[in-house]
């Protein structure tokens, strides 16, 4: 069930970014993930989710119990956000979209073609796929840009839940999300050739 | 000698092509040249072509390396994929444009050839339309990797890109006999040059196609060394921008 | 599978890109072949399976890019890549959405446009027969191309630059099984050929086609 | 509107989508064609300039999309649109460059093209110069097709669907021009007509392609 | 120079979003328009950079003062981060880049491919738009999503500059951006059939 990091260096573009990552999350956890622009968090959760080769080191995971959402919002124009969602549950068997739809009060916005959302409503769709696919780790790259306060408030209870029910969240963001019990992993400790002690991030 | 893998390794590689290239340069160019005085000034005209067979000495060499390229690029893309050795990946690059002027310079004197013989420029024969579409494969070929930035993601998809191609160019080989059966043009040809010229014209005709072998060979040693320093070039550049990620 | 299979018509219905589209791009295809040539009805009719053959070719080639481009575009790649759909099956189903909206509907309208082209007799039952069994393996095809081309923005043209050598087979055993019906000879031989291609493509292509997209997804 | 036609040719010859590419389109239609219709010398003969004809419309067709869609996606387009360059230089530019691009290459290329489908001797010289003078019709237009669709997602068929309609004029005065020309008589006439039209399409469209942009930027 | 606006309504997508906005900016000011997602930010900021018709009332400014960014960035990939800024240079009329580039610490990243940066990287790119234009009035649509908290601070900076110099801003945002003095400007206000009054902004 859990996911196990050691050892890990990862390149984009043909340059490392990160060497020496090593973190696991038990259920119930939440990691976040923190560092400037260009460190290479991304990259790092594209990794995690399988979509990019490691360079070196391990990840423990199933990659069943891994879903995944990147800075794009992965949204049909021309489909509804209903029909939206109601697609990503049956691609993960599952359906039932309710309780996603009531977490982030979409109801109103059920009908509406998610091409004529603005950037903030998309976002909101687009986050409603974690709940929606069943899975136990939810991978988010900088889940609330755009989002207003309240929505942001929105996707936090969530993930509050999830982690309660066990699940476990790798979250990365350069804003306060307001999980104070997650471990928190500065990304610039990792930066190749940086002398800094490099702990092994252990819960 | 340990293995046929350790010139896979790009230094050793480098060493081993800084060493050989200049032979072979002085071989092929020997060849070549032997070849073609020979076979231009000193074989008599045949009767059906008159001075216009002496093409045969670029036509059939270039021909056969148009072919031979692509195979040569079918096993480095294997070896590529199989066992991820860059020499590999690097060699089907640089022999990829080298077919294409051979297919090229083997169309081009074909159809030179064709006008005095067929009276045309062009005809759809079976042998003529299969270079077309070994053209095409070229042409894709290249347009891909050079679309392509990233070079791993590159040498990763054109190696796919060869081998499925290689599947359908034969498959395609295969369809233009069932399409154009009728004409049979090459096959006349060939006969008559076995029949009445082969003693003449063989030797020379040999000595041109190892000459063209040989600078095949040495066209893409070199290009595959431009391509390794091209590389690493491109590796301390970026290793350099390591640094500046912030 | 059965979700993308009935996401992907649902848009392309709604995004104007239905049935209707391949079709009348067709029609007007062969409606320049006569301006080009010119109005003799003698040779239209000569070259009337082969041009309905080029035509199906070109109407595919022209919706190929849709085929994985705009998943890619907004992320949804991404996530189907990560979604415990195999990469195979996506491929599949793609290519399927692409065969319906595109090959299919040329089946059934190849007929009409024969008439256009003064086609013969016996030859409307072999152009749409032929059809029917070589389109799928140009959907397939093309869903490989469209795939290796994926990452590359507008990669429309070097699209068919890749794709059409691959067609050539295709291309040339449903023409001649066309041609060969429309002189009302027996087109069997070239019947198995073409079927053989069809199965043959179906069969392998989606492995290469879900390698290829893994690669350029990294 | 020099920096936007330099800034796109960069980008043409980096995206792989340079020069070389519609010509090697256009090369691998011709080839098409022939494998469509049969190697009978004679018969292609025949067709030879109208097939020329059909496949610059084709190259320039597949291309077509490039030329506002990029820039709509990337959000390019709006920051245009409020900056000091007037829209309907912007279309001029993109036009321009999409004929450089495509168009004339073709130019340079149909006479090789011309020898694969045996086209007669004067045909050379004739269909050559009807391109010259008739693609940059064919882009212009295409740009306006191009405005028209660009909120549509991937709207690469329906876009081929409005623009070829628009495209018959040029094409049958373009290939009547060199189809008689390959027969050895006069097109003054012909080349009239065409030089006609692509003086009006160029005059005039920008206009309608800004209007139409502007209209869909909303 | 300055921009005016009064008694505006517009409408997206045939509804009507927001009505009786008014209010005035001279040199030296920034306006900063908030509210929830969907109410209207990103309509509102469209119309004033003249991309969208207005419904009702009136905007008076010279078009010639404007710039204008959106959501996207607009950058393209395979043109180098130098190559776009000089690009939008040469269509503003200008020519020197190296101030924003200072600015925005592009240095390092001027000769890399805009397709090969990360999304906060990109997002500097693009903000360094705004003083390569050499207009006075800028509209930013939520400038900093994606960035860290130095790259926030940069655009920051380069705004209050752009100020002292008699520049003006009209910015739309969800997060803290930092310039005490501007004017803040709460978008629910102005959703139609809201009962409040409707005081006009004025400077
Ligand atoms: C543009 C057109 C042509 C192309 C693409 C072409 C291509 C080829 C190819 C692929 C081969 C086989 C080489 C090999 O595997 O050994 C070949 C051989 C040959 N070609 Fe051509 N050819 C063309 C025109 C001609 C013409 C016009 C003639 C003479 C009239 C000609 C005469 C020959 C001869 C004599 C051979 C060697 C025959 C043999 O090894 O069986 N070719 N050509
Ligand atoms: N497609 C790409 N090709 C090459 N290099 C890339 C590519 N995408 C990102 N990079 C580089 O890899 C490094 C890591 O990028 P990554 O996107 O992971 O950063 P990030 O931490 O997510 O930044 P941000 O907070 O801005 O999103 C950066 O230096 C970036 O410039
Ligand atoms: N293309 C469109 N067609 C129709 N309606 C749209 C379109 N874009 C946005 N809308 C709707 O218009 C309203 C205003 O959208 P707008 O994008 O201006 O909001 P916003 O304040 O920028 O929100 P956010 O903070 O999420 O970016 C919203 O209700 C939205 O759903
Ligand atoms: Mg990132
Ligand atoms: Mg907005």
């Amino acid at each position: 069930m859990s996911l196990n990091v050691s050892d890990l260096s990862i390149s984009r573009g043909g340059v490392k970014v990160l060497e020496g990552m090593g973190f696991t999350t038990i259920p119930g956890q939440a990691v976040i993930f923190r560092g400037p622009n260009g460190i290479g968090k991304t990259t790092l959760l594209r990794t995690l989710a399988g979509l990019q080769p490691v360079l070196g080191g391990r990840i423990e995971v199933d990659p069943e119990n891994l879903v995944y959402s990147g800075h794009l919002d992965g949204l049909k124009a021309m489909l509804s956000v209903g029909e939206n969602l109601a697609f990503w549950a049956s691609v993960y068997g599952n359906r039932d979209i309710t309780e996603a739809v009531k977490a982030f009060e979409l109801n109103k916005l059920l009908e509406r073609l998610a091409g004529t959302l603005s950037a903030g409503q998309k976002r909101r769709t687009s986050l409603a796929r974690f709940p929606v696919s069943g899975r136990s780790i939810w991978i988010a790259d900088e889940p609330t840009v755009s989002l207003d306060s309240k929505a942001a408030n929105m996707f936090k209870r969530c993930v509050e839940q999830h982690l309660e029910l066990g699940g476990m969240a790798i979250i990365a963001t350069h804003v306060d999300i307001g999980l104070p019990a997650a471990i928190e992993i500065d990304l610039s400790l990792h930066k190749p050739g940086v002398e800094k002690m490099r702990k092994i991030h252990e819960v | 000698m340990n293995s046929l893998w350790q010139y896979a390794n790009p230094r050793k590689f480098n060493d081993t092509a800084d060493k050989i290239l200049p032979w072979i340069a002085v071989l092929s160019t020997t060849c070549l040249f032997t070849g073609l005085t020979w076979g231009a000034f000193f074989t008599p005209p045949a009767e059906r072509f008159q001075d216009s067979v002496k093409i045969i000495y670029l036509h059939v060499p270039s021909a056969m390396m148009a072919i031979n390229a692509w195979l040569m690029m079918l096993a480095a893309s294997l070896i590529w994929l199989v066992r991820r050795h860059y020499v590999s990946a690097m060699a089907a690059r640089a022999a990829a444009p080298v077919g294409i002027v051979m297919t090229l310079i083997a169309m081009v004197t074909g159809a030179i050839w064709g006008q005095p013989t067929w009276g045309t420029w062009w005809a759809w024969d079976p042998r003529l339309t299969s270079f077309l579409i070994l053209f095409m494969f070229y042409i894709g070929y290249v347009a891909l990797w050079s679309a392509i930035e990233n070079d791993d993601i590159a040498a990763d998809l054109t190696s796919i890109l060869c081998l499925v191609g290689s599947v359908f160019a034969v498959l395609s080989r295969y369809a233009v006999n069932f399409w154009n059966q009728g004409l049979h043009q090459g096959a006349s040809l060939s006969l008559d040059r076995e029949k009445n010229v082969a003693d003449v014209y063989y030797t020379p005709l040999l000595l041109c196609i190892a000459g063209f072998a040989l600078v095949f060979i040495a066209l893409v040693l070199l290009r595959t060394r431009t391509e390794i320093h091209a590389r690493r070039i491109r590796s301390l550049q970026l290793r350099e921008r390591g640094d500046d990620n912030a | 599978m059965g979700a993308l299979v009935s996401r992907d018509l649902k848009l392309a219905v709604r995004a104007g890109g239905g049935f209707g589209l391949g079709v009348a791009f067709f029609l007007i295809l062969v409606s320049m072949v006569s301006f080009g040539v010119g109005p003799q009805g003698d040779l239209l009719s000569r070259i009337s399976t082969g041009m309905l053959w080029v035509g199906a070719i070109l109407s595919c080639l022209l919706s190929l890019d849709r085929i994985f481009a705009l998943d890619w575009e907004d992320g949804s790649l991404e996530l189907l890549a990560t979604s415990p759909l195999p990469l195979e099956l996506v491929v599949l189903a793609k290519a399927l959405v692409h065969w319906l909206t595109t090959g299919l509907p040329l089946v059934f309208a190849s007929p009409i446009f024969g008439a256009l082209l003064n086609l013969e007799g016996p030859g409307y039952i072999a152009i749409a027969f032929s059809l029917l069994v070589g389109t799928p393996a140009l959907s397939m095809i093309g869903a490989f191309g469209a795939a290796l081309t994926v990452g590359i923005k507008r990669g429309g043209l070097l699209l068919s630059l890749l794709v059409l050598p691959f067609y050539v087979p295709t291309l040339i055993f449903g023409a001649l099984m066309a041609r060969t019906g429309a002189n009302g000879s027996d087109y069997t031989s070239y019947l198995l050929l073409l079927s053989g291609i069809t199965c043959g493509t179906i069969a392998l292509l989606p492995f290469a086609a879900a390698a290829v997209l893994k690669i350029n997804l990294r």
